[in-house]
């Protein structure tokens, strides 16, 4: 058993590392993308993860970024693609396109870096809660905001009529035992799977608040796997819910 | 309390009040504090009073102690200037009730006050009196019902702020309801 | 400007800032206080930031560039005990996905959808939702294509939220091209 510090380590034929290394390679030209065979690299590192007891969401969602950024490139060169320019090669153009995610990475940690400093500073509360009562200068509002603003009118006049919802059918508490037992089964739920399969709108609404309230009593932990914008759920402590 | 611990107490107590919006009760800044003994604590507010009051002419904010608690407000002889600031008409400058009444007229003109206090849900006559001084809508006719009220509708100058050649370049709610309520594409991996 | 007058100066100028609930502009306030010279509004500045900083350890608060304008914010380093007073949390932070597509669209301005989810190899109408919603992103307009795809654009809110004074501030493609080269770090993660 590796302790909580080992990355992860691919071990395929050709290629035997740390995962960040391969890309690292295939940046670098190295290693051709067609030779990587990222089935067997995703197959290996969900049973190695099955082999662990807990789940670590940073590292977890690290290895599903790469992992995604691998697929993204070999599915990019494997689809025929219309559009490319004809004298730019196959190869290059996925240089190119890893060079740019790079970047947006490099851009994505910097804006991190900015907001995490800006978050430091308070300002006076007034300044959230009186939101409208913001002036705004006329140069900074497009047609499309003031569409947008009849089009929030509207819906908030629709919603008025569809206020009442009544849940005699199902319950907080049941939600959550079914809940709990998806997870002991799986080890995580996917939330926009788990919701999309409900029956109604009212047990979607109950399934919801359950899950809001077992974030809520940390009985959940909800990770958002970057790439996807989808987002699971993990029981909160390690061993906790083990079959 | 050494000089450093009396320095840091008083900016913590200073950005307490400055990010409240409301007076805050003394008995919660002690508990924060981890002060007990009242005399201590008043020695801070004695502090920040000095401060403001005697020591920073500077300063343009002092301490108020009121019935609910303590709070930062600005020195009263600043008043008559802050007043100037604060009512300075900002011409190309709309608030969110105006721009909310803008765009009712301009999807539904031509639209009468009841009609569109009605879709607000307040009532309206502030919002359009200040949209028909900036010219940005306009009187265009009666409404053939009891009272005749007026028919309020988009004028030239709202193209031209909007960058519109005519009305029909205004997105359309189809659009938009495309944009906010389309369901999201299957993702790449499930 | 006489000691006296600048001190008044700056009396105003944090009374000012102190009632204001968004960044004002400094335009605004050089009118208010009838200055033309814009040194001499940076003096008063200065001796600002000065105290504040400087020389008033006492202080909880600061003189605040950003978004084309001035405001007053509480010191960093009191975040940790502010968090403990107020236990509501200042705004929640972006999601990795939500900075991914903001960073294109502040590189890339005016971008399409499509553009983004190209970039980001995944579609990317969740965040760009969202980011609406919170303001950081705007519509500016439609691309000449056909479709007729919206196109987004970073806002003010945009500028403030991330402590810009505008948008030449954040670094140009190439400055981070070379700081990328310098640090060749092993992974595109860490």
């Amino acid at each position: 058993m590796q302790t909580e510090f080992d990355g992860y380590q691919v071990q395929t034929e050709f290629f035997a590392g740390p995962l960040d290394l391969l890309l690292h390679l295939i940046r670098k030209n190295k290693l051709k993308i067609m030779e990587v065979r990222l089935s067997q690299i995703t197959a290996e590192y969900l049973a190695y993860l099955e082999n662990r007891r807990g789940i670590n969401p940073s590292r977890e969602s690290e290895f599903l970024m790469t992992a995604a950024t691998l697929i993204y490139i070999k599915s990019r060169s494997l689809l025929p693609k219309p559009e490319i320019p004809s004298e730019e090669s196959e190869e290059k153009q996925l240089m190119h396109t890893l060079i740019e995610y790079e970047k947006i990475q490099k851009i994505s940690r910097m804006l991190q870096e900015m907001e995490y400093t800006e978050l430091l500073l308070w300002r006076r509360l007034e300044m959230n809660e009186n939101f409208s009562n913001r002036e705004y200068a006329l140069k900074e509002v497009s047609a499309f905001q003031l569409a947008e603003i009849f089009f929030d009118i509207i819906k908030k006049k629709e919603s008025e009529q569809f206020l009442t919802i009544s849940s005699k059918n199902y319950s907080i508490a049941e939600k959550k035992e079914e809940i709990l037992s998806l997870l002991a089964g799986r080890g995580f739920i996917d939330f926009s799977e788990y919701l999309s399969r409900l029956d109604s709108i009212e047990e979607i609404l109950v399934s919801f608040f359950t899950l809001l309230e077992m974030i809520k009593c940390h009985l959940l932990i909800a990770v958002q796997e970057q790439l996807f914008g989808t987002i699971s759920l993990y029981p909160n402590q390690a061993g906790q819910l083990d079959n | 309390m050494s000089p450093e611990q009396l320095q840091r107490q008083v900016a913590l107590v200073e950005a307490v009040l400055f990010v409240s919006k409301e007076p805050v009760e003394p008995g919660r800044i002690m508990e924060f504090l981890e002060i007990q003994d009242i005399a201590e604590f008043e020695k801070i507010l004695e502090a920040m009073e000095k401060d403001y009051l005697l020591e920073r002419p500077e300063r343009g904010l002092q301490l108020k102690r009121s019935g609910g608690g303590l709070q930062l407000v600005t020195k009263p002889d600043l008043h008559d200037e802050l007043k100037r600031f604060f009512t300075v008409k900002q011409s190309a400058k709309l608030t969110l009730a105006s721009l909310e009444t803008l765009s009712i007229i301009a999807y539904r003109q031509p639209a009468t006050l009841a009609e569109i206090s009605d879709m607000r849900g307040v009532n309206s006559t502030g919002p359009v009196k200040n949209l028909l001084q900036k010219k940005l809508i306009r009187i265009t006719g009666r409404k053939k019902v009891p009272g005749l009220p007026a028919l309020y509708a988009t004028t030239q100058e709202f193209l031209v702020y909007f960058g519109l050649n005519d009305l029909s370049e205004l997105p359309s709610l189809e659009e938009l309801t495309e944009l906010f309520e389309e369901k999201e594409q299957p993702s790449l991996f499930k």
